[in-house]
């Protein structure tokens, strides 16, 4: 098979996926290639797509390549689209997606004192996006259940794997949170002003 | 006076305290429980008077805190000379030490969440589609997966996408709903796509969307061209697909694509 | 807008649209131009399209067009659907053994009317797989199969019976964390109230 008709493959293989995602070794059982040949095509079809009458781009997610809308094309798709794609996480289950993802596989008890409030709503909210899952029973009695992130974790946010996850950074300071501040002043002022 | 506080809430008192940390410009190394603590108990105290409902967790942490400086208070025992070793001990246990470690890593996990919230940012402006049902190429003979592969929640997240699906999807079709689609316009769609066929076309694809206005203008429409004579329709028994095609040597009409809005 | 920009918002559209295909008036409406324009878009980019590197193609269908593979890639759609893949049966396979374990007995049709596709090929795979079969006739003309879930099944996901199945929850709107939100809702209410 000459490159061109197997970039025509991966194309239609890479449709045909949508949002689930298609794995390399998808790609090396359909087109009978090696791993890193077929890597060097999906680079290659990266490349010739990066000109302006392309709407469509190839990402890198967990094991493998997802075809999505370039993003200068949010925009026009806000009209399209009238309800957004999906709603984004709320600080609580992102905090605790966070936690999750870092220390896993972790008890609900130890999320909880870690961010020292009840997480069991936010652990839900996560379960039911296919973003968290159970990854085990904690020994000892009570058997609590464990919590681990899911490939739809890493498809998310768009990583590779988890070793893509920014390092933790203990020691550096807590950075601006305009927010809460103003959430803080107004609050002083209401309160002051009764 | 109408205020307008447009922010997320504290995520719980240890947000509270890094938030009170950051405003007073205390070190987190070296908190000054006396201070902290007043300045803690004061806000929960005014969200009381706010008549609001203070979360539990929040009130178990200024106990913790009273506790703290109640400890920080007592003098320091002398240590006796055989104690050297607890001594070091001792010096280790800082009533605060607790706290502090807990601050540190709550703070590292609500900066990881804030990178996450970036990334998700970017990742949302990113649209793909469904997966492709791709039942028609599977053959029929392919053996079932292992018994435990696949679990009963793997289908219900089927569903779930499916359901998904279709919630986003709604919104195209009321948008549609409301342009109330002109007879005549559809009646020059259906021919043009006659024509690019050059063949015989089944009934269903000209009925793309699920959409009940759409249906019935194409329905209308169809009715509309056979009484012109433009188009043939077939059905070769009864139940059978029908199919439709341009009526051979039918003279060309002009359509308005106007005509008669449903 | 460049007409090759306009061109990246169409392949974007159509991608995103999928198998639902796009109507006209969607393009005219999403990119701002007239009918006939857009159509001359969409037809200068079927002819761009028609090199061999190309794995898609835009196919008209009523009253719009649609983004579907070159024909000449079935063939590798059959090697596609036996290579290894995450969940080990399709998507199409578990929403329809979904649909059939909850609303037995069912028709065809009436799967068809919730997945929004033809079903046919799920439903006889799934028969042919024993997880599903024939459990009466629908009353009235034509007196359709019904079908319904076997004992294979049960088995299968380790259910005793099919109380055991879980009760469906509606996915809720943005579950936000129950906490915090109780905490600021009331701060709100009261702020506002001011």
């Amino acid at each position: 098979m000459k490159s061109t008709e197997m970039k025509a493959v991966i194309e239609g293989l890479l449709y045909v996926s949508g949002e689930d995602g298609l794995l390399l070794e998808q790609i090396e059982s359909v087109i009978g290639v090696n791993g890193s040949d077929a890597r060097a095509l999906v680079e290659e079809m990266k490349q010739d797509w990066e000109n302006d009458a392309k709407g469509l781009m190839i990402i890198d997610i967990a094991g493998g390549y997802q075809l999505t809308t370039k993003p200068f094309l949010a925009d026009y798709f806000e009209k399209f689209v009238e309800a957004p794609r999906r709603s984004s996480l709320s600080q609580a289950a992102l905090e605790t997606l966070a936690i999750i993802a870092y220390k896993q596989p972790i008890s609900r008890a130890d999320i909880e004192d870690i961010r020292g409030v009840k997480s069991e709503k936010a652990i839900q909210t996560l379960v039911s996006r296919e973003l968290v899952k159970e990854a085990g029973r904690a020994e000892g009695t009570g058997r609590a259940i464990l919590y681990g992130v899911t490939t739809m974790f890493l498809t998310y946010f768009g990583l590779k794997s988890l070793e893509e996850l920014p390092p933790l950074v203990p020691e550096e300071e807590d950075q601006s949170d305009e927010a809460s501040d103003l959430f803080y002043e107004n609050f002083r002022q209401t309160v002051e002003g009764l | 006076m109408e205020y307008k506080v447009k922010i997320d809430a504290f995520e719980g008192p240890l947000d509270l305290l890094l938030h009170l940390i950051k405003q007073l410009e205390i070190d987190l190394y070296d908190i000054p429980v006396a201070e902290i603590t007043e300045q803690y108990l004061d806000f929960i105290h005014k969200m009381q008077v706010l008549e609001l409902d203070v979360a539990s967790e929040y009130l178990v942490m200024a106990a913790t805190l009273i506790e703290m400086k109640s400890k920080m208070l007592l003098p320091k025992q002398e240590p006796l000379e055989e104690d050297l070793f607890d001594q070091n001990m001792a010096l280790e246990e800082d009533p605060r030490d607790e706290l502090m470690r807990r601050l540190i890593d709550y703070r590292q996990y609500k900066q990881a969440a804030q990178e996450l919230k970036e990334l998700e940012q970017e990742q949302i402006r990113l649209y793909t589609k469904s997966p492709s049902d791709l039942s028609c190429y599977e053959r029929t003979e392919q053996a079932l997966p292992a018994e435990g592969e696949v679990t009963v929640s793997d289908m219900i997240s089927a569903l779930q996408r499916l359901l998904k699906k279709k919630k986003i999807n709604k919104p195209m079709n009321t948008k549609i709903e409301r342009q109330s689609l002109p007879i005549g316009k559809r009646m020059i769609e259906i021919v043009d796509v006659l024509k690019a066929k050059r063949d015989l076309v089944s009934f269903d694809t000209l009925f793309p969307y699920p959409d009940r206005s759409h249906v019935v203008v194409t329905f209308l429409a169809l009715l509309e061209l056979m009484k012109k004579k433009q188009i043939t329709c077939n059905q070769e028994t009864n139940f059978t697909d029908i199919s439709i095609c341009l009526t051979k040597g039918a003279e060309p009409i002009e359509i308005d694509g106007n005509e008669s809005s449903y």
